[in-house]
């Protein structure tokens, strides 16, 4: 027998790894997003209205971790300190100094030195311009992204964990519960959101939390049928029979075995659902239910680059950011999916192949 | 089967109920009703979509013709027009009753038929709707078999590169990014600005009027098509990627079939399964929800717009009546659906498995 | 040595699989009329070799060195070419006939296209001649069938299917990969002697692998034998078989499943009674039509098993043996009283009937099937262990599936693989050591040596007899192998179109069958039974 | 007075005698010559699903009242001045008890019956109790109408307080008896409607397009008022629901006129080849229209802002010089007064007419109203500008502790909430709410659907609102609403300030009394004083005129006329019209 020798002590965890690994795209793609989550997650640290650290008057100070009051700095105001203002910048740097983030404007920060009126094409003061509230794209796009990604993450994950649940149960048991469980999410789904986020709003200001609530309530009905669709399939294959005469417990089969299979969809989706929860942000934003006015979030940035044609940064860079972003989650995923197929071919083998527009294994194939 | 059948229909019933019943008793709580609408108007603070969905001027005019304020008992009377004087159990019951035999009532705002109103909006949503779904699906089933068939090549690549650059450009950006250069005044000039059709669309020729009508629709066609491409390619080459590799393709190719009779003949109804569970739900949302930003941006009056207006303004009768209609619409699909599980996959049944 | 008469050649065919090389220089020569048997050790590439003879491999095999037909080179052929070659010149029966088939299409669709595709054949022709391949496959109900789904099939029933389109188009070679595995022996007669009709009448050339030495003695001219991706001889059957030159032909043509199962001890413990168990299938109606009757599978009949003994259960391809085998287990809907170790196993449900599936285990009539594509092996095995004792460790679960695998003769490192990338033998055994590995009382074994060459067969035959005296375990056997059964049973049941027809003693019955069914199976089997 | 003794004119005013004496040729802003012909396409927002623009329901058409006539039509010229257009003469009572109106006997509807006093009694009842709800407001003080004969209608006041009503009615269109007596009024319909205007609708397309044409045998088409008027032969209105596509639409010479709301757009949109070649041009159309106040709205109904130094601390927190240049490319001036850009905003000192007016509530009113000029004066620069506020907050007991401002007493930090249903203002109160946030004070933006706002604003639930209050050339009863005690609790009064000062009673008092113009002037700056030393809102801008662009075919009368943009009396040059054309098919 010919079996190749392996002694590792997860061999097929191994084997995942290195061919997802051996997908140079889908491998980068993870780094750049993990790289772009990263600086994102530190986002104070790189564009920020507030020096990271400055001495004053032979002090010590670190503006971004807490709030001094601007007479400390000889102002007259006893509010946090406006290190933007020429005032107060004056006053430290003559007796000490500040270092700035490299971007010195955080998400909400007016320029208020602007020359020109805003929006303001990019420049090496602000490297894509401002919006048409005089603040910094570039800020706000580093800002958003982190808004958007946890928004996304949960509200992918939570639509994820919901539809596949439900889905899979439906599908899997079939009759009764079915019937009637279908019934009652045609009657979820049929629930007038609009209305609900109206009603929202007059209670309390929608927050990002707030409205990963309601759209969470909803964003997994759309996932529903499909994998309902796949377990009602996938119930009747053999192997699902197999595992049943192994004894194995309803939901241990689903997992394990049914849903596996019905992942094609599933993870095909996670990106498109991903990049589809920023855009539903976006058009609460756009309705005006969305997150609180002044918040860094791409959909308003959109709304932006609609609103002001003559300013096509705004519009090309937020358009930019979504795809920036689809691409890397597609590409992951599409490494992810390579990595989870029984059936993919290592690299060594189809790197030849792969590359030549050509049908993949030209001999083997057949035709 | 027939038995199924005839309990999903029953079932419709129930549904239906609740879901009026849910929409019925939200819509009472939210805040401001249509006789705060009919007062706003009359401020000239006017609520339809357009004025939500777009930045204009800086300032606001007053209507000095308004400034005498309203008279308290017009606000009685609107009361009495619109039905509000009763309790909402009779109104909800008084609804349904006016369901049972499809009499959806007439708007509060334009005093039409909720019927007309739909009628006369559905050029537009199904011709949307229609050469949208057909756009997309012609596309992208063949491109997804494609881009399963080379996956990993490089024109693999380049298409997922074009469906995300697809996805990624939100729709109504790239609406007005048609307008700009295809129809504005600034560059191109090829294609009208809106409408479905020109104004002497009459007078034409049989030919003439379906070049107009294609003329008119191109853009916003497009528009509305181009995010649908990515999930539905994608999901395509996922599934024939699973399937491709199955034993039964391999007997089929060792019939002799060729590459696309096996693709198409073979792999195509096994794969196609969620793209099917996938249907209803899009189709009813394309045709009925769908475009509302490009019904705006194109100024045609569909069916989107009318939603939407109707939520905006409170228009009772409108958001019921097509609430209503859409809903029934949608299970019946739904219905249709599962039953074409069935007929593409015969082993699947809905009767009960145990543990 | 180019001659007219040769119709298949194989010249020095590497085949690899990554860095993982299966099939070493094989090279063979079929001459018209000729039926050439490929035998050797289970996963040591016949089915690989026959597939990368006409390119059917997956992607990322590599296939090297010369392959012609009738002369012609088949190396870089244009797809229209070898459209054309597949299926017409060529037909091809797979080893997995189950899965073989498209789940979505009836029969005669499938049958349908194979006949358009290269006769043009349309419509009412294509139906005719569909139905007549299927009564040439003996196929019962054939008009019903025409329009059945792949799944409602038995599983030698779906294999006759993949024959009959196999030689809808009178193909100038068949390759043949095990195809009568899942038939009886009188059916499995009557096929072959089909084939060798077409064989002299088409002067088709025919690649016959198998692992059942007595159908290549009887059936084939000349005999390849393989082992590791290595062809160790060739030669003339006579020569062969009389004279075996290599080690592994010699070992290969000694291993014949022998020996009896332990006696039964005087006091039988009933383990398993089924009383008046049927199965019917409902029969779909058309629209509005009436219910036609349902087809029913098995009728209502008893059975028992007694702790520690083995149940032979033999009969036609069809004749309800996988159905009746699942209806005791609970895994399809029937009618009737079962009694698994004195408790009421048809009422129990949810979680208290999957405690006690611990206990009676299953090795399906289709190993491929039955394993979840996407899970490794090692997944496979040791996933109802982890279930049912979830206290141990995961090291103590590793070292069982370890040596589970190896007792079915899969050596440890198999483990992080998927199903596919396994030979059909090694499928089997690895849905066998599936159920071995949960120690439990009762095993039904739906033809679990169907894919092993005989060493091999004869290895789990001693495996299982060796459990069984050790733990007293019973066997429900279904196969069509009567030399196995008779190997390995204590009692044998014979089932004709869901019905008992004969049961008794194994010797007894083997030796003086009572019905005329079971005496016919007897005589086609070509065993000798005297003591 | 018997109407006998009543002279028959030609024209009335609010308060004095009317400019053009009877008998003048042309108004004076018209060209008498311009030539006819041509077509006027402008865009129309939306949508429209009804040509009768006269009732609560359905989305009627633009341009609808170019198929009416009026009893009196308005001059441009002049504020509140009308002369008789189907009124051939006017008697009005001096004590403005009734008024007659001669029908001119040669008007006839577009199908040639004569409009006839009974039409004009119809039609008034018609509107009145059938029409949308203003006209019941409107028409409430008109005691009895009456046709006298085939040609003479006598109207009847209740109570002589309100000099406009005249006025007003003579804005009343007259629609045939014969054609609604046999049709539903109440509900919206398509049917091209028949009137007596200098156009009818040609054609129409619900939600597209509406087409006017001029009427040939237009039977006013000679009268002085209407001489050098209505010189287009075609009036399109498209219907556009997309502002960005209603700019391109002009831009790809769709559309000939537009006007400009967007200060943004003006600056930059309109840099295409075609303006550079000369064929579009931008003009502002200046108007002596008051500008009104819109403002943010401080609400006194909460306690917060009792003290008149934390309204002023809020006013100062604007920087408006920011905004202009930063977000409005500069076209905006900022407002100070609540008669922006008229002759009753006050400044400086004020007048002894107006002290005498100010004395009686003396007590009343803060010192500045009497010592200090307007416009106030405010330290230059924002920095400068928080110090002061700075100071009046923490002279009106509050200071403040870790970062945010709290009273000193109460504890309670100053909390402010802006509420706005439209988020095209979140980019001019985002900047005002970080300049409070740096005096401590803990403001935040929220912005909700309409429907809600209103709820609120109906019920007075809101700190600060964005609030217009629009004025007109002839400050009147509305005056009453914005300001006085009785409307600061009632229910969707325009009062949204929620004042209730008895000296600013007085002065509305004085104003709607005034019976010249001198005196309202004089009142209208007294209550201008006041309500701006009180710093009641936080001002904003406005704009004096009419942002248009156009495709360069139109010839218009020059100077533009005083008070409204009036594109009746413009006209297209055929020979720049031509031009024009042919460039569009040559890029074609
Ligand atoms: N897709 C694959 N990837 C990797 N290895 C494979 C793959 N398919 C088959 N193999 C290996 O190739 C070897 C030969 O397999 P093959 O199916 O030809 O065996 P076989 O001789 O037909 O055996 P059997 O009699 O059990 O069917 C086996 O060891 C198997 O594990
Ligand atoms: N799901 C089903 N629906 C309808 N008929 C079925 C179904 N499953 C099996 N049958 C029919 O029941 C009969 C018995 O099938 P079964 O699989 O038990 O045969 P078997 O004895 O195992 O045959 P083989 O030896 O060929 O595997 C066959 O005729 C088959 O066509
Ligand atoms: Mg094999
Ligand atoms: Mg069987």
């Amino acid at each position: 027998m010919t079996l190749r020798k392996r002694a590792q002590p997860s061999p097929i965890a191994r084997r995942r790894w290195q061919i997802f690994r051996g997908n140079r795209r889908a491998w980068w793609s993870l780094w750049a997003f993990v790289l772009l989550l990263i600086v994102s997650l530190g986002a104070e640290l790189v564009a920020n209205d507030k020096p990271i650290v400055m001495h004053y008057q032979g002090q010590w100070y670190a503006p971004v971790v807490f709030d001094y009051p601007e007479t400390e700095f000889g102002g007259f105001l006893p509010t946090t300190a406006d290190y933007r203002d020429p005032v107060v910048r004056e006053s430290i740097s003559s007796q000490g100094w500040m270092l700035w983030p490299p971007v010195p404007f955080s998400y909400d920060t007016l320029d208020r030195e602007l020359t020109g009126p805003a929006p303001s094409p990019p420049s090496a003061r602000h490297w894509l311009g401002t919006d048409d509230h005089g603040r910094d794209v570039f800020a706000r796009v580093l800002y958003g992204f982190r808004l958007s990604v946890v928004f996304a993450v949960v509200l992918t994950v939570g639509s994820m964990a919901l539809g596949v649940l439900f889905g899979g149960v439906q599908g899997y048991f079939g009759g009764k519960v079915d019937l009637i469980g279908q019934r009652i999410i045609e009657i979820w789904s049929g629930m007038p959101v609009l209305f609900l986020l109206i009603i929202l709003a007059s209670l309390v200001q929608p927050n990002l939390w707030w409205l990963l609530g309601i759209m969470l309530l909803f964003s997994w009905l759309g996932l529903v049928d499909i994998v309902r669709a796949e377990f009602l399939r996938a119930r009747n294959l053999e192997y699902v029979r197999a595992a049943r005469a192994m004894g194995l417990p309803s939901r241990l089969i689903m997992w394990r075995h049914v849903l596996p299979n019905a992942m094609v969809a599933t993870l095909t989706f996670i990106p498109f659902l991903f990049t589809g929860a920023i855009t539903t942000l976006t058009a609460l934003d756009f309705l005006g239910f969305g997150l609180p006015p002044g918040s860094p979030s791409l959909g308003e940035l959109v709304a932006q680059g609609k609103n002001n044609l003559q300013a096509p940064w705004l519009g090309i860079t937020a358009f930019l950011s979504l795809g920036i972003m689809l691409s890397l989650l597609v590409f992951i995923g599409e490494g992810l999916r390579d990595a989870f197929d029984p059936r993919h071919v290592p690299s060594t083998t189809t790197s030849t192949s792969a590359d030549t527009d050509d049908l993949p294994g030209r001999t083997a194939h057949g035709q | 089967m027939a038995n199924y059948i005839l309990r999903r229909l029953l079932l419709m019933i129930p549904t239906l109920l609740g879901i009026l019943l849910l929409n019925f008793i939200i819509v009472q709580v939210a805040p401001g009703g249509p006789i705060d609408q009919m007062l706003a108007r009359f401020e000239g603070m006017d609520s339809n979509a357009s004025t939500r969905l777009e930045g204009g001027g800086e300032t606001s005019s007053g209507d000095t013709r308004n400034a005498r304020g309203i008279d308290p008992r017009l606000e009685e009377a609107l009361e009495k027009q619109f039905g509000f004087d009763k309790p909402p159990v009779e109104r909800f019951f008084g609804m349904l009753a006016d369901y049972a035999t499809f009499d959806l009532g007439d708007s509060f705002f334009r005093g039409r038929p909720v019927t007309d109103l739909i009628v006369e909006r559905l050029p537009v949503s199904i011709s949307l709707g229609l050469w949208t779904t057909l756009l997309v699906y012609s596309i992208s089933i063949p491109l997804g078999i494609r881009k399963a068939l080379r996956h990993g090549s490089r024109f693999d690549v380049w298409t997922s590169g074009l469906i995300i650059v697809g996805y990624a450009v939100p729709g109504f950006l790239f609406a007005i990014f048609l307008i700009v250069v295809f129809a504005g005044g600034s560059y191109l000039d090829w294609f009208p600005l809106r409408g479905l059709t020109s104004p002497d669309f009459a007078d034409l020729s049989w030919w003439g009027k379906i070049q107009d009508y294609f003329w008119h629709i191109a853009l916003p066609v497009l528009a509305s098509a181009i995010g649908s491409f990515a999930t539905l390619t994608m999901l395509t080459k996922n599934s024939f990627l699973d399937e491709i590799h199955k034993q039964y393709v391999l007997t089929a190719r060792a019939k002799g079939a060729s590459e696309h009779r096996v693709l198409y003949g073979h792999v195509f109804r096994n794969a196609m399964l969620i793209i099917i569970a996938g249907l209803p739900s899009a189709l009813v949302g394309i045709f009925f929800t769908g475009s509302l930003l490009i019904e705006v941006i194109f100024s045609l009056d569909g069916l989107g717009l009318l939603g939407f207006e109707a939520v905006m303004q409170r228009d009772y009768p409108v958001i019921f009546g097509t609430l209503y209609l859409y809903t029934l619409i949608g299970l019946v699909l739904k219905l249709i659906s599962d039953l074409t599980y069935v007929w593409v996959d015969p082993r699947i049944d809905f009767a009960t498995r145990e543990a | 040595m180019a001659n007219d008469d040769v119709v298949f050649e194989l010249d020095a065919l590497r085949i690899a699989f990554g860095d993982m090389r299966v099939v070493e220089d094989l090279s063979l020569t079929i001459r018209r009329g000729e039926t050439a048997a490929l035998v050797g050790e289970s996963g040591s590439g016949k089915s690989v070799s026959a597939l990368g003879a006409l390119d059917l491999l997956p992607p990322g095999a590599r296939v090297e060195g010369g392959r012609r037909l009738c002369g012609q080179s088949l190396e870089g052929l244009s797809p229209r070419r070898w459209n054309t070659l597949r299926g017409g010149q060529v037909g091809f029966v797979f080893q997995e006939p189950t899965t073989s088939l498209n789940p979505l299409h009836t029969v005669g669709k499938q049958l349908g296209e194979t006949l358009r595709l290269h006769q043009g054949l349309r419509g009412r022709a294509a139906r005719q001649r569909a139905r007549e391949l299927l009564v040439e496959v003996q196929l019962p109900r054939p008009d019903e069938l025409l329009e059945t789904h792949p799944h409602k099939l038995s599983g030698g029933q779906r294999q006759r299917v993949v024959i009959a389109m196999a030689i809808a188009n009178a193909p100038q070679l068949l390759i043949a990969d095990e195809p009568t595995t899942a038939l009886d022996v009188t059916v499995q007669q009557e096929i072959l002697a089909l084939l060798a009709r077409l064989r002299d009448a088409n002067g088709m050339a025919m690649l016959f692998i198998t692992h059942d030495l007595n159908l290549v003695r009887r059936h084939a001219d000349s005999v390849h034998v393989m082992q590791h991706g290595r062809l160790v001889e060739s030669g003339s059957v006579t020569h062969v078989f009389d004279a075996p030159r290599a080690a592994y032909t010699q070992h290969l043509l000694a291993a014949n499943p022998d020996g009896h199962a332990a006696p039964l001890p005087e006091t039988r413990e009933m383990l398993l009674e089924a009383r008046s168990l049927g199965v019917s299938f409902a029969r779909s109606k058309s629209w509005f039509g009436r219910r036609p009757a349902p087809f029913v599978a098995v009728q209502p009949l008893d059975i028992t098993l007694a702790r520690g003994e083995t149940l032979g259960l033999v009969g036609e391809s069809g004749s309800g043996k996988t159905t009746l085998a699942l209806a005791l287990l609970r895994l399809t809907a029937a009618d009737g009283e079962i009694l698994f170790d004195g408790e009421r196993l048809d009422t129990l449900r949810g979680n208290a009937l999957r405690r006690r599936r611990r206990r009676f285990q299953v090795v399906f009539q289709d190993p491929y099937g039955s394993l979840s594509p996407r899970m490794p092996v090692m997944d496979i095995v040791s996933e109802g262990l982890r279930f049912h004792h979830p206290t141990l460790s995961d090291a103590d679960v590793e070292q069982r599936v370890v040596a589970t695998l190896e007792e079915v003769g899969l050596p440890a490192n198999c483990a992080a693989r998927y199903p596919h990338e396994f030979s059909g033998g090694q499928r089997q055994r690895i849905a066998v050591a599936r159920a071995l590995i949960l120690e439990p009382d009762l095993v039904v074994l739906d033809e679990p040596t169907s894919a092993l060459d005989r060493s091999v067969q004869k290895q789990l035959i001693s495996l299982l007899r060796g459990l069984q005296a050790r733990r007293g375990l019973s066997y429900l056997f279904i196969s069509h192998d009567l030399a196995v059964v008779r190997a390995m049973a204590h009692r044998i049941m014979v089932l004709k179109d869901g019905e008992i027809v004969e049961q008794g003693d194994c010797e007894t019955l083997l030796r003086q069958p009572r019905e005329s069914y079971t005496k016919r199976l007897l005589e086609a089997s070509g065993l000798h039974f005297d003591t | 007075l018997p109407a006998a003794d009543v002279p028959t004119v030609a024209g009335i005013s609010l308060y004095d005698a009317p400019a053009l004496r009877d008998g003048f040729s042309h108004l004076p802003y018209t060209n008498p010559d311009a030539p006819k012909g041509g077509e006027l396409r402008q865009a129309a927002q939306g949508s429209f699903d009804s040509t009768n623009p006269f009732i609560i329901q359905g989305n009627p058409a633009d341009g609808l009242n170019h198929v009416y006539d009026t009893l009196m039509e308005a001059s441009a010229d002049e504020p509140f001045t009308m002369y008789g257009l189907l009124a051939g003469g006017i008697r009005l009572d001096p004590d403005r008890h009734w008024m007659e109106v001669d029908l001119r006997p040669e008007a006839r509807f577009h199908d040639g019956h004569p409009v006839t006093a009974e039409d004009v009694v119809f039609s008034f009842r018609l509107l009145r109790d059938e029409g949308q709800p203003f006209y019941r407001a409107y028409y409430a003080d008109v005691d009895k109408i009456e046709a006298l004969d085939d040609d003479t209608v006598r109207f009847e006041f209740s109570d002589n307080n309100s000099r406009e009503l005249p006025l007003i009615l003579g804005q009343l269109p007259v629609l045939p008896k014969h054609y609604w007596s046999s049709r539903d009024f109440a509900s919206p319909t398509l049917d091209k409607p028949l009137g007596s205007g200098p156009y009818a609708v040609e054609s129409l397309s619900p939600g597209r397009r509406i087409v006017y044409h001029r009427v040939e045998d237009y039977w006013g088409r000679d009268l002085p008022i209407n001489r050098g008027r209505h010189n287009i032969d075609r009036l399109v209105y498209d219907y556009y629901r997309d502002q960005t596509v209603a700019l391109e639409a002009f831009k790809a010479g769709n559309l000939d006129l537009r006007r400009e709301s967007s200060a943004k757009n003006w600056a930059t949109a309109y840099d295409t080849p075609a303006r550079e070649e000369g064929f579009i041009k931008r003009m502002v159309v200046p108007d002596a229209q008051p500008a009104g106040m819109q403002a943010f709205v401080m609400n006194l109904r909460r306690e917060k802002f009792q003290d008149r130094r934390v309204r002023e601390a809020l006013t100062l927190a604007t920087d408006f010089d920011w905004l202009n240049t930063h977000l409005f490319y500069g076209a905006y001036e900022e407002t100070d007064s609540y008669f922006e850009s008229s002759e009753m905003e006050a400044n400086g000192l004020p007048s002894d007419a107006e002290r005498e007016l100010l004395a009686p509530y003396r007590d009343h009113l803060p010192q500045d109203v009497f010592e200090a000029p307007l416009p106030a004066s405010r330290p230059e620069g924002l920095r400068a500008r928080l110090k002061k506020a700075l100071g009046l907050l923490r002279d009106a007991g509050y200071e403040v502790r870790d970062g945010t401002l709290v009273n000193r007493e109460t504890q309670r930090p100053l909390r402010l909430e802006f509420l706005l249903y439209d988020t095209q203002f979140e980019r001019v109160t985002l900047p005002l709410i970080q300049n409070l946030e740096r005096l401590g004070i803990e403001a935040n933006l929220r912005v909700v659907d309409v429907n809600q706002f209103l709820t609120r604003q109906r019920n007075f639930d809101f700190d600060l609102i964005l609030g217009s209050f629009a004025q007109s050339a002839n400050p009147g009863n509305e005056q009453r609403e914005f300001w006085t005690s009785d409307y600061a609790d009632a229910p969707r009064s325009r009062n949204l300030i929620g004042l209730q000062s008895p000296a600013i009673d007085g002065l509305v008092d004085s104003l709607i009394r005034a019976d010249s113009r001198q005196a309202l002037d004089t009142a209208a700056r007294a209550l201008d004083r006041v309500l701006r030393w009180g710093f009641y809102v936080i001002p904003q801008w406005h704009l004096d005129g009419t942002r248009v662009a156009l495709w360069d075919k139109f010839g218009y009368p020059q100077p533009f006329p005083e008070y409204t943009f009036d594109l009746s009396s413009w006209w297209v040059d055929p020979q720049r019209a031509s031009r024009i054309e042919q460039r569009q098919r040559g890029e074609r």
